[in-house]
């Protein structure tokens, strides 16, 4: 992927024109000043320079309206800056409904990718043109950071819970993807490349490979291989509630305050099943803390999110 | 020159602004260790807001009783240090060592009952580290809840420490008649820093003692 | 010290008959003179010493550093080197050279002699804080030698607290132990500023100076404990496994972050403001012109260090902070840009029809002015959400924070020394090499640090041993300005160190300033500073003549 | 020096005053009163260290100076204590958008 010397990075995500278009306000903003302050330093360095020695010049008192000017008219450039990039954050983080969604742990120091549809990668990540993604990642260990600058898009990933992004590429080609927070020994090694291909290509690419089963079918395997279903059945005297048609809604705890049941909740009653048991229920499960590793519980959670939509049918 | 006091310092015009000085100097000490306790009341509010339960659990296991004279005891120890002080400025020495010397026996009381709570909370393994051990729910908060236990008092114990190190050299130096009613200022400001000690517990003793004690 | 109660005006007429060339540098030679002064001149010679010693330290990790990137592969040293390379590199700068080095250097020398004082308000604490610098320092060293730390500077956890296996302990020791220094150093500053000022001398006639150092000082006191208790809680966690950065436990690694960031950034403001102070001084001095707006000087030293309080979470945009967190830092982050903007300003307007001279000093503050100003505007960048998740840990940041700290900080920190060299040790230096170093300082330091903001926005990632090829040539450039900006720092060690032998003798006032240490002390001053307690009757920066009474 | 010497008298009245009030605390401690234990539990420590700081610490009778270092002391802890608990706080309500969004 070499790419040859540039002096400004490509632009491939839908966000990536916009930052771009930001960042230019404020290289003019900063040229501006910054001329503004070298020429009129030089300007007043030439032409009010020491002629001689015992020459005494005048006096100019301060100004308040000067003062408000030059307070003012930045602040007001500023403002610009900021309403604007918060704008821009904040559409960056409001992925649509369709969006795909793909799983990504860290672990020093490599990103281990799982897609829905069952396919891992190890620091690569193929995503289809023109289709919003969103990334749901955790780490096993510290915390890293997942930057694709051709995506113009960096988001840490911090361990015992999950963050988000959510990018729509626009361009195919190959993309550096980098751990952009330091995360030890080899952090420089946590690279990989961003993979963005035609749909059809990319549907090409899902349907090669090895060990395509789905994610919630290798989930629905560790939710039988560790027993889950003994207890949460669909019984009157279940030990524990049925998981069938719960996620994405809100569960009643027992102390009569209601949760929404998403990633985070079922990834923190897996490891810490008393913090928030449901109504009606003992606090009898165990933890499963060092059991079950972070791609384990993700793959748990899309079989149980499989769950929902099968409830509804 | 061990002897005697060097009243007013070389570099100040007079005792009066020597005085404001050290007291400036000592009360911005004191907003220094607002700040430094401050940083454990941030991390105790962050945890205690996300395991409000846990909390509640940990703060059972500790010794209502023990807390509780254990405040009573600091308050005495405020009370004499506030008499010192109030001697210190009538230059009355002999009473300045007694009162001293009562906070000095009061702080160690103090810390006398810290240690046995200690001893108790070891013998339990509830101890801030990998020897922690709690059968019950929430038991990896609820030893979060007991390491800002040991972090806070400890903390607060270690100051008491420092603070008696400081009442045994004015105890010295009280006997050398350093102090009168003219010039007593490292009196005042070593009161002023152990009560400053005592704030820190009264915060510390409901909200590590008290809470979802109903 | 004296054996009984001593009238200080007797004192010091003693001291005055004893002839005017006694100063504070002869009045005594022993090693005993010197390490347990309570001077506040000589404190801030050892002050001088060390923190030289450890920005030669802090200068060869650096040289190390782009050294290493010269070639993508990683050549010159393992990844477990490189780290600690920069790690160190951090720290040493940092805590034992930018922290300390204007307060503790020239702002020790020059308080007491600005404000009309004998000394600062607590001798023997000044004393304790350089001790208690050393201390951290040898902490530190030890941690260097004894293999190293590999942390990064900012000690984020659970890497620090849990997965390093580097001598995190004894780094946090070092830093934690230098950070009473700081802050025992800024309370006596305090307590000097508001209790010492002599007679007249009211809080609108100090020196900018001054007012830049007050307002250091309130950061250092208030911030710096929340960074000792945080590094007391990393230490514990490593030893004992407390559990309170430890995510597997509940722990959350973004609160060590916010304690962090409560003292770090505001700590930038400790080593930026008194060099701000600095170039007020020299661009008045040498335009030979009351300053332009000294009120919105004054006043925006401080609400620099009070607003500097409420932004730290611009360090944390990406981190999983709460995006609603996010928008109220952002927004508090652009108010903070507003009074650095008007210091610029002022001090531009200052040389308007001024009486300008080209001595180094100047060209020193001139050059502070540019590479702050761009320093500061690219920070506006890191301040605007959707920019900063771009360059958040490039080489964009890093480049910023250069530009502020290298080129803010350590020109206005070299234009001071030039400015007060001759107050310090009664010598002048060599003008013709003095302005060399400062083109040959400006020069370097523009080819090191511009192209990181290029490779930077192309997406190269901080702290990185290997990097893609194609960022390469930008690198290369990179360690080719270093090499210019180490000689451009060797240049005024060797002609200081020469002047101090060989340099012609200063008069009193020798760039004809105003202001009680010029006009009122002697180069180098006395023990006790003045002769007699100075009156004060005018504001500062009197450069027009009016009649000066004693 | 004129500065003041507190009588005796007021420092036994406020010692009195700290065991009664250090006493209502642990008593409420145990009535259930929700939200308010906390509250209450706070005011009896902030009044209790009101009462240290103004009588055994003399800022009553201390310079004006003193009294605004103290304040800018609580104030700067107010802001660690308000911007850090501002993300905590507010951490959830977004992080998973789409999840709320089918709550609706």
């Amino acid at each position: 992927m070499d790419k040859g010397f540039q002096l400004f990075p490509e632009q491939a995500s839908t966000l990536a024109g916009q930052v771009d278009a930001l960042y230019f306000y404020l290289v003019a903003v900063s040229v501006f000043f910054s001329i503004l302050i070298f020429f009129l330093i030089y300007l007043f360095a030439v032409k009010y320079r020491r002629r001689s020695e015992d020459e005494v010049p005048k006096e100019i008192p301060g100004l308040l309206k000067l003062e408000l000017v030059w307070s003012i008219i930045p602040l007001m450039l500023t403002m610009v800056a900021f309403a604007w990039g918060a704008t821009l954050y904040f559409d960056s983080y409001n992925p649509p409904d369709n969006a795909l969604e793909i799983y990504v742990v860290g672990k020093q120091w490599m990103w281990h990718i799982q897609h829905p549809t069952g396919q891992r990668e190890i620091n690569e990540l193929h995503v289809p043109l023109g289709q919003p993604v969103k990334l749901t990642m955790t780490t096993e260990d510290v915390i890293h950071s997942f930057y694709i600058p051709a995506f113009r898009l960096k988001k840490d990933v911090v361990p015992g819970r999950y963050t988000t992004m959510f990018f729509e590429a626009t361009k195919p080609g190959e993309y550096h993807l980098f751990c952009a927070e330091y995360c030890g020994t080899k952090h420089s090694k946590m690279i990989g490349k961003v993979v963005v291909q035609e749909p059809a290509e990319y549907q090409n690419w899902l349907s090669g490979g090895t060990s395509n089963e789905p994610l919630e079918v290798i989930g629905e395997k560790k939710f039988q291989q560790f027993a889950c279903h003994t207890c949460h059945v669909d019984k009157p005297n279940a030990r524990g509630p049925s998981l069938v048609g719960v996620y994405g809604k809100p569960v009643r705890l027992q102390d009569g305050r209601s949760v929404l049941v998403d990633e985070e909740y079922i990834r923190e009653s897996i490891l810490n099943p008393n913090a928030k048991t449901a109504a009606g229920y003992k606090p009898v499960m165990p933890t499963f803390k060092g059991q079950v590793s972070e791609v384990g519980i993700l793959q748990i959670t899309a079989y149980i999110k499989s769950l929902a939509t099968d409830g509804s049918n | 020159m061990a002897s005697q006091p060097h009243t007013l310092q070389h570099h100040f015009e007079d005792l009066e602004q020597q005085f404001e000085s050290s007291s400036l100097g000592m009360w911005t000490f004191l907003v220094t260790e607002i700040l430094f306790f401050g940083g454990l009341f941030t991390g105790y509010l962050v945890y205690r807001t996300r395991f409000p339960e846990a909390f509640h659990l940990g703060s059972s296991l500790l010794d209502v009783q023990l807390g509780a004279v254990n405040t009573a005891v600091l308050i005495c120890s405020s009370l004499t240090m506030a008499l010192a002080v109030y001697w210190a400025q009538k230059g009355d020495k002999n009473k300045i060592v007694l009162f001293l010397s009562l906070t000095i026996a009061l702080g160690a009381v103090f810390l006398g009952i810290k240690a046995v709570e200690y001893s108790h909370k070891f013998h339990h393994h509830l101890l801030p580290g990998n020897g922690f051990t709690f059968e019950g729910p929430f038991s990896d908060q609820v030893r979060i809840f007991i390491s800002f236990y040991f972090t806070m008092t400890g903390m607060h114990a270690f100051h008491m420490i420092i603070g008696i190190g400081l009442m045994i050299y004015l105890i010295v130096r009280a006997r050398q008649g350093w102090y009168s009613s003219e010039y007593n200022t490292p009196v005042e400001m070593v009161g002023l820093y152990w009560h400053f000690v005592d704030i820190v517990w009264i915060y510390l003793f409901p909200l590590l003692y008290l809470i979802g004690r109903h | 010290m004296g054996t009984a109660v001593f009238n200080p005006r007797e004192d010091q007429l003693a001291e005055s008959t004893n002839g005017s060339t006694k100063n504070y540098l002869n009045a005594g030679f022993s090693a005993k003179s010197w390490l347990l002064t309570i001077d506040h001149k000589r404190i801030a010679i050892l002050y001088l010493l060390s923190i030289t010693f450890f920005f030669f330290i802090g200068g060869i990790f650096a040289l190390l550093i782009r050294l290493e990137l010269l070639t993508p592969q990683g050549d010159l040293m393992q990844a477990e080197t490189y780290n600690k390379m920069f790690t160190m590199h951090g720290m040493v700068m940092i805590f034992f050279f930018l922290i300390p080095s204007i307060p503790a250097v020239l702002g020790n020398f020059l308080i007491p002699l600005m404000i009309g004082a004998k000394d600062l308000a607590f001798p023997r604490l000044n004393l304790l804080s350089w001790y208690i610098y050393f201390i951290g320092g040898l902490f530190t060293l030890a941690a260097i030698v004894f293999g190293g730390v590999d942390t990064g500077w900012t000690f984020y956890t659970p890497y620090s607290s849990t997965y390093s296996n580097t001598n995190v302990i004894l780094a946090a020791v070092g830093v934690f132990v230098s950070g009473f220094s700081s802050i025992l150093t800024g309370l006596n500053f305090l307590v000097t500023i508001h209790k010492m000022r002599a007679p007249g001398l009211t809080w609108f006639r100090l020196p900018l100076f001054v007012w830049a150092h007050y307002a250091t000082s309130i950061i250092q006191v208030l911030g710096t404990p929340v960074v000792a208790i945080t590094l007391v809680l990393v230490g514990l966690e490593r030893f004992f496994h407390i559990g309170i950065f430890d995510p597997k436990l509940g722990g959350d690694p973004l609160l060590f972050q916010h304690l962090f960031w409560f003292y770090s950034h505001p700590a930038v403001y400790i080593m930026i403001l008194p060099a701000m102070g600095v170039v007020s001084e020299i661009v008045t001095c040498f335009a030979k012109k009351k300053i332009f707006g000294y009120s919105f000087i004054a006043f925006s030293s401080i609400a620099i260090a009070v607003l500097g309080f409420l932004v730290w979470g611009h360090h944390m945009f990406t981190s999983g902070q709460s995006n609603y967190a996010s928008l109220v830092f952002s927004f508090l982050s652009f108010l903070v840009a507003i009074p650095s903007a008007i210091k610029v300003f002022n001090w531009t307007a200052t040389l308007y029809k001024g009486s300008v001279s080209y001595q180094a000093p100047m060209l020193y503050a001139i050059g502070f002015i540019g590479l702050f100003t761009i320093g500061g505007l690219t920070g506006i960048f890191l301040g605007t959400l959707a920019v900063d998740v771009h360059v958040h840990d490039t080489y964009f940041v890093v480049a910023h924070f250069h530009y502020i700290m290298v080129g803010g900080a350590i020109m206005g920190y070299l234009g001071g020394m030039h400015f007060w060299w001759p107050k310090i040790t009664g010598r002048l230096y060599p003008e013709g090499w003095a302005r060399f170093s400062a083109l040959v300082i400006f020069v370097g330091f523009h080819l090191t640090f511009f192209p990181q903001f290029i490779v930077g926005y192309l997406g190269m990632p901080r702290r990185y041993h290997v990097y893609p090829d194609e960022f390469q040539i930008l690198n290369v450039l990179s360690t080719a300005g270093a090499t210019i900006l180490g000689i451009g720092y060797l240049i005024p060690l060797i002609y200081f160190l020469w002047s101090l032998r060989y340099g012609k003798k200063s008069s009193r006032n020798p760039w004809n300033a105003k202001g009680l240490e010029w006009e009122q002390a002697s180069s180098p001053p006395i023990k006790q500073n003045f002769e007699v307690t100075p009156v004060v009757i005018e504001d500062a920066y009197e450069y027009q003549p009016k009649v000066w009474l004693k | 020096m004129s500065r003041h010497i507190v009588p005796a008298r007021v420092y036994f009245l406020i010692f009195l005053a700290l065991l009664v009030l250090t006493g209502t605390t642990v008593w409420v401690a145990f009535l259930d009163l929700g939200v308010m234990n906390n509250v209450v539990a706070l005011g009896i420590a902030t009044l209790k260290a009101m009462l240290v700081v103004l009588y055994f610490m003399h800022m009553r009778y201390s310079s004006k100076l003193n009294w605004i270092y103290l304040a800018a002391g609580f104030l700067f802890l107010v802001i660690l204590l308000s911007f850090t608990m501002s993300d905590m706080l507010t951490r959830n309500l977004i992080s998973v958008p789409q999840a709320w969004s089918s709550l609706q």
